[in-house]
């Protein structure tokens, strides 16, 4: 998993890419890490460790995952072919689960008894919870207060689940302070505490692990192209919040530089406005929860609030993986603006009766910009994230 | 030799423990900071921590990070800071600390910083975020500007690590009483003296304790076995408590001060 | 599909299961429903068609489901291993879209512009408006007021899915009376329109049309179990309400009298009280809907309305076969309360970190009942025919 | 010969065609249900059609639909139709045709039903969602008691669905003026002549057409070409505008079939 890149040699033992990523947290929590770092390490030389992973996300997770071919949305735009890896699909509706249910199985290994999470939109508090429930584990989510009223399904769902849904009021009160909030929560029970981060952020080993876990979806997608189109796609697309799906779709591709990658960032109002969440685009480089990566800041060095439609891309920072590829010119990143991203919601919900989550909306509105000026031998292949029950109602209240 | 280094001497000759007292600079204005370091010298504080307030203080419980939102209101910033230190510079000798995040300090720059702060007149650092792995880049200028480095050790770290932290620190060790964030506790972990005790068996840079300390009850106990007691959130609480009673917090903080300082005496 | 049972021969050529099944239709509809029928005859006959058809299911849908063993329920209950045949994991979130697909597609091919369907829980609504939006057709749902206020989230998606929702005000406000609406519908606008029946009711050709659509549910469970197991399952369970997703797993098993089949209606305060839904266990021979079937009915053949805490089972009919496999004992009947249900609501959720349906919680409950008496030998496929995501307010508000 | 073929055989002497009018039993009460047909009788309505209120009226339009839910709050039932008709028939030879769904008469169970309502003296039965390929069951009772099986007819009714039912229908041919439900329609598609044709050149059954004739217009046109015009939902209204003002109602129901039946001499 995620180890088949010859060339590609990141992160270095420290968890740096190139200057991005490393371990900038308080000593309380060093040994932890390393410990983690340690522990994957170890796991990954196992192979009933793969195999136990391999197991639950068949049997229980429901993969692989389709890549379904989009006629009408193709048909419709006049372009290139377009795919959708179809990660709704997925137990709990997203991508989330692929990591989650990985880093349960390493912290079943290294037998912690409590887990907790982050969560922005939910989906990964969800795909925590789950998970804990599934290996019986205490766990508790941190979300922030705004979040959990703008996606309280997802609140009755870990509930029900049987975690603890601590509301997060410090800060701007949604996913960058929920992140704070656990790193405290760590950094206060760190012996029985296993904290599962939902993206390629955080402190190494996060960004690489979570890399690996969700590398998933860029192998299968990899599979299944050839196996329909028999040669690799033109451009893979995806939404970037922390960046976990899109590095789940590049990541096994990223040595092919003929595939073009693109990460689709959340414009919000506009990146002329303050009121967006494009870290990459529109960021600069600094040092947020544990490692250096392209954040959105003041000029003092104090990290600002974000905005998105979407919740799960609400976040200030960035994988340091991403803020690497941006600088090594491996991916390109662009994005959308909240507008843009409504009306691809609604726009892939009438043609081809998928629903996507408002993160995956932003994915959907840059194709619908590229896609037609490609040629029709050409293929796009698009990692539809995940489901978008949970944005229903703030879609609705938009439109 | 060194404000931090020479005032430890100095506290060793009278047989008493170092207080040092942390305060988050711009909580809730710098002239109002200026006043306090000032009352906090007069009441028998040895060195002061100025903590340089950040969006995310990831490390901190709920009274630190209430006191950096408020010092962010009215964005205090790095120069704030460092302009803090000059004007305290004019007029005394006592050591100071400036404590923070990562991010305000490399926006800042990181060269730029440590020349800037040298000049204001600090005498060390300490990056709450910034373990020995990753302390290189800002290190390099920090040492090159003859400030000390501190760092943090924690019941957490193993032996590997005492020894890493031990290569790279200087001027003093602070020793994080807990796991966990900061914040004043009733009780603490006295086990913490078998953990100085391994510090001090391979290295003789001055052992300081903090994270909880907030009686003079703490203050002896801590004394008794290390070289400084630091007191941070118990003072940002009276802050706090005090509002707009501006007068009432100095002498409130003075006498309180003065009792750790006196039960620091072994 | 569903064409493998040598022995087994029903419906005859007049769509009838012993004395049940049939069309008790108006005669304006009788020219569509054997137009229906012979289309259905002829795309049968047409390998293009299962093509089709398994093309979208393993494409668009996410089939084959998993089997998935679920160790934490089996070893809670400790007696009988359980699987669970995953719809959940199917796109919309149940087993309703198995069925919807294939209609539409035998849609597209009678050349059909228009879909109509009624819905109760808003599942088979989904899923009908999701393969309009597909097959770019209009599409009108019928939905009781009363289940419009219950499922408000689905009302919400079928709307962005481009469908037009009709709240029902007639009669009891629920399913029964969407049905009738339908049904109206239809008569009225039957050249120009397909009626997507989402259950193994209403008059002929549907009850085959449907079990045949959804028997891959039980195809693939049948092929699972014997890789995993290496012998058939001893028990199967699912809930009914209409009874399709009972159907679908059950029918390709029917011939194999070892294995014990189990329906779970819904019981709601009990079959003392006369809020409930239990119509095998409790109801009476009738004709509703377009077929001769166990109804709940009053001493003057009225028909009564039923009550459930699940909206999808919330129907005071059945599918006219189940009342053939009642009477012919192919089936067992048996009923579980609202509050049971939601216990098996929370159970699962818990337990394996799989929120069900309430529909499904039925099948759930049941299961606990019986599950610890059998050997840890003998098996039990439960039919998990969706996710409970729909269903959290409601439940929450019991809980 | 049975009275509704008697009945158009005595208006084929005037040059009429049949008024056959419906009405829901019970709407709002049984005893006014017996008024309203005393009253109908009186204003030159041929033959009543008795409907039997039912839960679930799939074919019906609103204005029945909310019929039945009228008569269905006093839980009219089968048995009191079948009283209903025992005391018009007492007093009266208007042909009475029994119409309704299924279930309430396979609830009443069929033979018992077919023996009661011969005993009661109703002449004709029609059931809507009993098509000949269902109608078996009840049928054979029904023409063992000598009453007309009477069947409906769709504008979608193919050559073969109408030699079907003509081979089992007696009585009258319920011709349905359009693919819909009932209701009383401005417009009506007068291509049904057509139809009528193709039917009447295979048999001499009587042919009537309904659903959605409200006003003599109509029933003009109809006449011309059909032996009898069959009016509902019309008369349902006049029943539910009225409310409680009964006289006003029998007045305005007398009044508008009176206007009908002139409409129906040819
Ligand atoms: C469906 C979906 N897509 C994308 C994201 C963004 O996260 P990431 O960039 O790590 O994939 C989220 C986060 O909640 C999500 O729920
Ligand atoms: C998840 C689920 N299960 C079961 C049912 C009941 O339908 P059936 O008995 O036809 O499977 C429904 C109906 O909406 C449903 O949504």
């Amino acid at each position: 998993m995620g180890g088949n890149n010859r060339k590609y040699s990141c992160p270095d033992v420290g968890g740096h890419f190139g200057e991005f990523g490393g371990r900038y947290v308080s000593e309380t929590l060093m040994p932890a890490l390393i410990e983690l770092q340690r522990a994957y390490r170890e796991a990954s030389e196992d192979k009933t460790f793969y195999e136990e992973i391999e197991y639950y996300l068949k049997q229980y997770v429901g993969r692989p995952t389709p890549l379904y071919f989009a006629r009408a949305m193709t048909e419709s735009l006049g372009g290139a072919k377009i795919y959708l890896k179809r990660e709704d699909l997925a137990h709990t509706g997203a991508h989330k689960i692929n990591n989650t249910i990985s880093q349960a199985i390493l912290c079943e290994r290294m037998g912690k008894d409590r887990i907790i999470a982050e969560t922005g939109a939910g989906q990964h508090g969800v795909a925590t919870a789950t998970v804990a429930a599934l290996m019986n584990k205490e766990c508790v989510i941190y979300m922030g207060e705004e979040d959990t009223k703008r996606q309280e399904l997802n609140v009755f769902r870990m509930k029900l689940l049987g975690a603890e849904v601590r509301p997060v009021v410090s800060g701007t009160k949604t996913l960058k302070d929920a992140m704070n909030e656990a790193m405290r929560d760590w950094i206060t029970n760190v012996r029985n505490t296993f904290y599962i981060i939902g993206s390629v952020a955080g402190p190494h080993p996060y960004p690489m692990m979570v890399r690996d876990f969700q590398s998933v979806i860029g192998h299968e997608a990899m599979e299944q192209i050839l196996a329909v189109e028999g040669k690799l796609p033109d451009t893979l697309v995806a939404c970037v919040g922390g960046g976990s799906n899109a590095m789940g779709l590049f990541f096994p591709f990223i040595e092919e530089s003929e595939v073009r990658k693109i990460g689709v960032e959340a414009a919000g109002h506009g990146l002329e406005s303050d009121l967006h969440s494009a870290t990459i685009t529109a960021g600069s480089v600094g040092v947020l929860h544990g490692s250096k990566t392209y954040l959105l800041q003041d000029e003092n060095g104090q990290v600002k609030g974000a905005h998105s439609v979407a919740a799960g891309l609400d976040y200030p920072g960035v994988g340091p993986e991403h803020s690497y590829f941006q600088d090594t010119e491996k991916v390109e990143y662009v994005s959308v603006t909240d507008k843009e991203a409504i009306s691809a919601f609604s726009f892939l919900s009438e043609v081809e009766g998928i629903i996507p989550a408002l993160e995956t909306s932003h994915a959907i509105a840059h194709v619908r910009k590229i896609a037609p000026s490609m040629s029709p031998e050409q293929t796009i292949v698009i990692c539809l994230s995940g489901r978008g029950d949970k944005d229903i109602h703030t879609a609705s209240s938009f439109m | 030799m060194g404000r931090i280094k020479e005032k430890f001497r100095e506290l060793q000759e009278k047989n008493k423990a170092a207080l040092i007292c942390y305060i988050t600079a711009g909580d809730p204005d710098i002239e109002f900071t200026e006043q306090i370091i000032n009352c906090m010298e007069a009441s028998g504080v040895d060195m002061v921590e100025i903590g340089i307030p950040f969006s995310d203080p990831m490390a901190d419980g709920p009274v630190i990070q209430a006191a950096s939102e408020r010092a962010l209101k009215n964005s205090t910033s790095v120069s704030d800071v460092l302009s803090l230190v000059s004007r305290i510079r004019s007029s005394s000798d006592i050591p100071v600390i400036l404590f923070g995040y990562y991010n305000p300090f490399f926006s800042y720059g990181t060269e730029r910083f440590a020349h800037d702060a040298r000049e204001a007149g600090a005498d060390g650092v300490l990056v709450v975020d910034l373990p020995p792995e990753e302390a290189g880049e800002l290190g390099v200028h920090i040492e090159r500007e003859g400030l000390d480095r501190i760092f943090l050790l924690a019941p957490t770290s193993t032996e590997e690590r005492i020894e890493m932290v031990l290569e790279n620190a200087s001027g003093f060790i602070y020793m994080v009483s807990v796991t966990g964030v900061t914040g004043a506790r009733p009780d603490m972990n006295y086990d913490l003296e078998d953990l100085v005790g391994r510090i001090k068996s391979r290295s003789d840079v001055p052992v300081g304790i903090g994270f909880g300390v907030s009686s003079a009850r703490q203050a002896t106990a801590i004394a008794s076995f290390s070289d400084a007691v630091i007191v941070g959130s118990a003072l940002i609480r009276i802050i706090e408590d005090g509002g707009t009673q501006r007068q009432e917090v100095l002498e409130n903080i003075s006498s309180f001060t003065k009792e750790i300082s006196a039960a620091c005496l072994r």
